[in-house]
């Protein structure tokens, strides 16, 4: 699974994307197994509120299901425009 | 429909008289121009990232929802990433009509869609450093005029 | 502010470039252009008669309401008079401001005001004869908008 | 007083301006005087709703005092933007 990051999330993570193997069934489940393997994604994924998640380029949510997602990017809300 | 994301420059003015051109329908067109401000004259560079694999289609629904929903004639979207600076523009709508309530109405809501819809992210670099530019709760709150 | 009353065609683009350039202060700048529109392909000119004494005054004041509730760091308004024919712009208004919000609500609120307190009326010429465009009922309602 | 018409106001007393020696006292008593002297004033004058009338340049309405004015317009209402 393709796993993208962008602004401060990008930055606290140290990456811009990865490939993670994981067999994690929704975004949290994600977000947990992530948040346990280093301390830089508990940084990151401390307060979801302030987060926002697509899964494969459409904006979702954090109980949504990983089955069949290719792509999950998390980032700050959005400031376009 | 015309919605491009792009590092370049661009010319409002040019892009706006190009914009519905020759259509004998158009009674009203509005446009709205972001420009980067600098209010306390301290503004070096604003950097703008985006999603690229998600930014032209989060725009296109956006822009198909206006179309439909006010019957416009035409719209227009152009959005920029990378690096601007102070006084340049950042993005710009268009919405073309035949009546003024229909062009003025979309490209309200265009604006508030891609404030908080579309995937860009805006860092502002100052004399005291660098700093993302954090979501406004009236920006989110905004949404809620089109429900 | 900026206010011009004029027979001759302008340039849309080339006023929304000119309008407010260089200012720090601005964020935010919205154009609203006014068609001749000719919907049933018969429309061979449009007539615009004005109160020369009383438009520039009128559009003074008007422009001035919307300065000084908006904020506003400059707003135009240019409005042509005499023969036009379909396609041609007939005015334009724009707003600038420091945030989104001000400039649409100004450009809208310029757009009713000049719309139904301003001197103008408009006479349409096509095969079947001229007729003067009669004012609506919903434009006299939209100032309740701003009241 | 200045007297001056516009659009299908004009075209039906058949002039944009005239002078006009009056003692009306209003906008109104100035509109029955024009209307008796001639049919043309009373037919532009017959439905005054969709009439609107400017004192010295500024909009005005029917009972508005003419003590001071020197410059009356009429006007359908306006259709400009």
């Amino acid at each position: 699974m393709n796993v993208m990051y962008f602004a401060w999330v990008r930055e606290r993570i140290g990456v811009p994307q990865e490939s993670v193997e994981t067999e994690a069934a929704t975004v949290n489940d994600l977000i947990a197994e992530l948040s346990s393997r280093e301390e830089r994604y508990a940084a990151a994924f401390a307060d979801t509120s302030a987060l926002r998640v697509a899964l494969d380029q459409e904006l979702s949510d954090f109980g949504a299901s990983l089955v069949g997602v290719r792509e999950v990017a998390f980032f700050p809300p959005m400031t376009g425009g | 429909m015309h919605i491009r994301v792009q590092p370049e420059q661009f010319d409002a003015g040019a892009e706006l008289n190009a914009f519905a051109q020759g259509r004998s329908d158009v009674g009203a067109v509005v446009s709205f121009t972001g420009v980067v401000r600098d209010t306390d004259g301290d503004l070096r560079e604003m950097l703008i990232e985006h999603y690229p694999g998600m930014t032209q289609s989060a725009i296109t629904k956006i822009a198909q929802e206006a179309v439909d929903r006010w019957v416009l004639a035409d719209c227009l979207v152009i959005h920029r990433y990378g690096s601007l600076k102070p006084g340049e523009p950042i993005m710009m709508v268009a919405a073309a009509a035949a009546h003024r309530a229909a062009s003025f109405e979309a490209a309200d809501f265009l604006m508030d869609y891609l404030k908080s819809r579309a995937p860009f992210w805006k860092k502002e670099l100052t004399s005291k450093g660098a700093d993302w530019v954090a979501a406004k709760g009236e920006d989110e709150d905004a949404l809620n005029r089109w429900r």
